[in-house]
């Protein structure tokens, strides 16, 4: 049996009929088997999936592999908490304003995890080619890097029997669960979200699981009136989840900007002691809460409205 | 209208000659890969000056953002950065972009550069036990990979060196043909712009030259401050030190001095 | 409501029959990638009948339409076929599908179809000097390669032979294992509906045989509108005539009798 | 010189400025090069760039090489009328419910056409390859049938590197021109179409060169407005050209259906006579009629409402 063949049987034995699946964030962190590779949508500070990450943690995960577009400090909570090990991505840091992740650095120079790099294309052609139900795609970056020859065990270079040129072939990436956080879908999974898409449509389609978290459930009706808003369809998804202000402190497109007051804080909370000032914030943010609401209740009302306004005034522009 | 705070027209901060000395390498109607800080400024300051119908795309996914002054996006991965787009897109296609050839110029700013432009910022150290993990390449390798690369930095030792320890976006590699020889048929490094001096390549060799200094600015200050020996241009010339125009204008989009101070 | 102008529930037309029989194999749950006619209507007739959760694909990229009765679509790439869909995407990402492996069934209707089920909708007569070109394979080829098919077609000697002149779609090649020997490791065709019988295909050889017949059909006559000997399979069964629910419905869902008549 | 790097030229060379490009349809047609391979939007009956291969047939025009994913009575135009003389796409014919194109079938039976069979999603990856800038995409169909062995000069089979398993590498598609009809389109080129979508975001990155015929002409603040909506951007494009009822007698997603009395008539027309009948139809709707909107009032203002409230319905649905 192919490698095909095995994706083909695992999509064919999905329960892939119209059907509602709209259950708690406990419910859908139990769809994440051990070991699973995770796959994050979003990119950097935007539709970070944090509420079922908030989920996952509390659930007790431990040494997941994800892979991501960008990682900012959702990357960083992943090496603390222990809930991941590995993290294939482009990029990781919290964000450029904040100088370069201490927290990241600590995981990664004590050799406790790993931050396998990949380029930013090769990343999102991986997830397309995954999506595509192809084994690769070729490209024509990455090659006479030491990004490349640090991955090169996983690539094969190619000349291209038509034109002569080098090429290089990236392997599909085919997650066992995504993680995707939208501003609506439906309880049957059809998910519209705005502006940013980041890698996101072609996420559901490469992974073998999908988890939706949503700022609002809308009627199936409302979603067939405008299908060509729809980004994904339903059958890519197996939960539904409705998680109001669900990327606390990251952004939701035209819903909320990052919590930046709240991002230098763990910021700061990190810079001294990037291991005891993470476990102090999984403490109050993550631990300590007994639901995501209070968690968000821990953020706090004044950064949630300021947030709230930022994110709005997009459809003032 | 300039906030009190600026200082006056006839000073300014490195950060200010940088955008300003970039900005003008810029001509009209290019399309600009540009990363936030400095390369967004100065892409900004030239539509701003004499490029008007110039195209600016960042790596989230935006196609011609229009920056209004003040409101200059911390990241290229946010809303904020799409404020008056004429397009957003997924990422992989906007990297896509870059490898179909409609991108002029990829901007970057650098962390550590060496002698054939290769750009470090990934790893200090042995990569396999780190000094220091640097946040990596991004869309860095694939804008240097595939388009014509404009660079911004400051001038330090410790960031032009003769060799970067780990290449994380690709120059000329090892000089001559050894770029075209991996693979890389288009682009390469054009452009470096320091807060000294401009530099470039030599057609052959590949090898970094200066080409420009700026008002002020001995060749002698520049090799004092560069990692290696750096090679000289035929004909060096001295920049035009920032206008009271330009800097009137740089000043007036970032009010809040984000990236000028 | 049944319009008077519609036969009485008692007797059906071949149209109406196909339908029928083509809906009870459609069970509840699965993506059906649908073309016009025949397969589109019996499609929605499972959905009224005992498949509720039913998905239709059509081509023009159409994700899980509503058809509504009276407005079925003349084809599958004008807007009609967007009512009240779920989603619309490129015709390439929903022929993606297909190679992604997201759909159980490919409903296509046949013009030739032969011993091993492959099918032609290309030429009649040499392909260089053909005597008919036709209009080809659309998604057929990719909806064959890449996914489990059933056919309605009428029963005709001219339209079952020996072996297509020419393979749009393929079905099982030369049988055995040459499909799979050809590199295509998915599908390939499961069940053959026409106003006859109902035809499968060997296991091991590949070989087209009857499964089933129709109320009053033999196995005689299904020969006899054969252009090549069919194989008979251990135990063939014979299907129950459309019922009075099955054909009320499916006269509600088609009260101009479009694709019934 | 390489492929690749002729194309990176031929595209450096563009002017892909932010600037006015709205012309005449006869401005437009001169962009159109004797020999060029000229590539359709939209599909079958839907958003075809009608008015604009109105406007080189009328220009003289002749035996040039299109491509679209399927050709309607849009292809028999182009034989009948000389326009072209090879058409690459995957299914030919007005329509199912008329039959067999009895143009097509005169001209390619007669050998004076040529029509080459591709598989559809074929089709769709070889523009797709081409508008990501790779010489080819690796498919999993077509391997077996004629339809692959009628093209295998133009393929190449694979043995995929990672997996052992069996591909076909089908070649990118780069067009010289693409014409493609939208909803609506501001001065740069900014595009945003509704609906079906069809190859419609590849073919403008695929392309050389880009003609957009549009329903209406908006401003560039309305596109900035909902950037999200611009489904190719203005530096692919080249002309722009406002032509309402562009389709006609074909349909334009949420403005107006097929024009089916007009479409029974051109199949009653041709049925008897492909040639005579071809011609007739030339005369009365390309060559008389002075202007497009000339050729739309010959179709007939009846018709015209009936497609408009059909074409308008889709927003009740």
């Amino acid at each position: 049996m192919t490698a095909y063949e095995r994706l083909r049987a695992e999509t064919t034995e999905r329960d892939r009929s119209l059907r509602e699946k709209v259950m708690s964030l406990d419910e859908a962190a139990r769809l994440v088997q051990p070991g699973a590779h995770v796959a994050l949508g979003g990119c950097m500070m935007s539709r970070t999936p944090m509420a079922m990450l908030w989920a996952l943690v509390r659930a007790g995960r431990r040494d997941l592999t994800f892979s991501r577009s960008i990682v900012s400090s959702d990357g960083d909570i992943i090496f603390a908490s222990g809930l991941g090990r590995k993290i294939i991505t482009s990029w990781f840091s919290q964000g450029i304003v904040w100088g370069v992740s201490r927290v990241m650095r600590h995981w990664v120079e004590t050799g406790r995890a790993e931050f396998e790099e990949w380029s930013h294309m090769s990343m999102g052609l991986r997830f397309r080619a995954g999506a595509m139900g192809i084994p690769f795609m070729p490209i024509r970056s990455m090659m006479g890097s030491d990004v490349h020859s640090r991955v090169s065990a996983q690539t094969h270079p190619m000349t291209c029997p038509f034109t002569g040129e080098p090429l290089v072939l990236v392997p599909a990436l085919t997650p066992d669960v995504a993680l995707i956080h939208v501003q609506r879908c439906d309880p049957y999974g059809n998910a519209q979200l705005d502006g940013l898409q980041f890698m996101d449509i072609d996420l559901p389609m490469a992974a073998k699981r999908v988890i939706v978290t949503t700022e609002r459930i809308v009627s199936n009706e409302r979603i067939r009136r405008t299908p060509d808003q729809t980004k994904f369809p339903f059958f890519t998804v197996d939960a539904v989840v409705e998680v109001p202000y669900g990327c606390a402190p990251h952004e939701c497109y035209g819903q909320y900007e990052p919590f930046f007051k709240h991002m230098d804080m763990f910021a700061e909370m990190t810079r001294q002691d990037p291991e005891r000032g993470s476990q102090e914030y999984l403490e109050r943010f993550f631990h300590e809460p007994p639901s995501w609401n209070h968690a968000l209740e821990r953020m706090g009302l004044q950064d949630l409205l300021t947030a709230t306004r930022g994110g709005r005034s997009i459809h003032d522009a | 209208m300039m906030p009190e705070r600026s200082c006056t027209a006839g000073t300014y901060t490195t950060a200010e000659l940088l955008a300003v000395m970039a900005s003008r390498a810029l001509s009209d109607g290019l399309i600009v890969f540009a990363g936030v800080g400095t390369p967004l400024l100065a892409a900004t300051l030239a539509q701003r000056l004499h490029a008007p119908g110039l195209t600016i795309l960042f790596e989230g996914g935006v196609i011609g953002p229009f920056i209004v002054p003040g409101e200059l996006p911390p990241s290229t991965n946010e809303q904020r950065c799409t404020r008056h787009a004429n397009m957003v897109c997924p990422i992989t296609d906007v990297l896509l972009l870059l490898q179909r050839g409609y991108v002029d110029v990829g901007f970057l700013g650098g962390a550590q550069i060496d002698r054939y432009g290769n750009l470090n910022s990934s790893f200090i150290g042995d990569p396999d036990h780190p000094k220091t993990r640097l946040p990596g390449t991004g869309g860095g390798n694939d804008i240097a990979s595939l388009s014509h690369v404009m660079v911004v930095m400051k001038h330090e030792k410790r960031r032009f060196v003769e060799q970067v320890e780990f290449i994380t976006s690709p120059g000329y590699l090892r000089g001559g043909t050894t770029r075209r020889d991996a693979g890389l048929l288009a682009g390469g490094p054009q452009l470096i712009i320091t807060d000294l001096a401009e530099l470039g390549f030599h057609p052959e060799t590949k090898r970094m030259q200066i080409q420009a200094l700026h008002p002020g600015v001995s060749i002698e200050h520049v090799q004092a401050n560069t990692g290696f020996v750096l090679d000289i241009a035929g004909d060096v010339r001295v920049t035009d030190k920032p206008s009271e125009r330009e800097l009137h204008v740089l000043r007036q989009l970032d009010p809040d001095r984000l990236y000028i101070a």
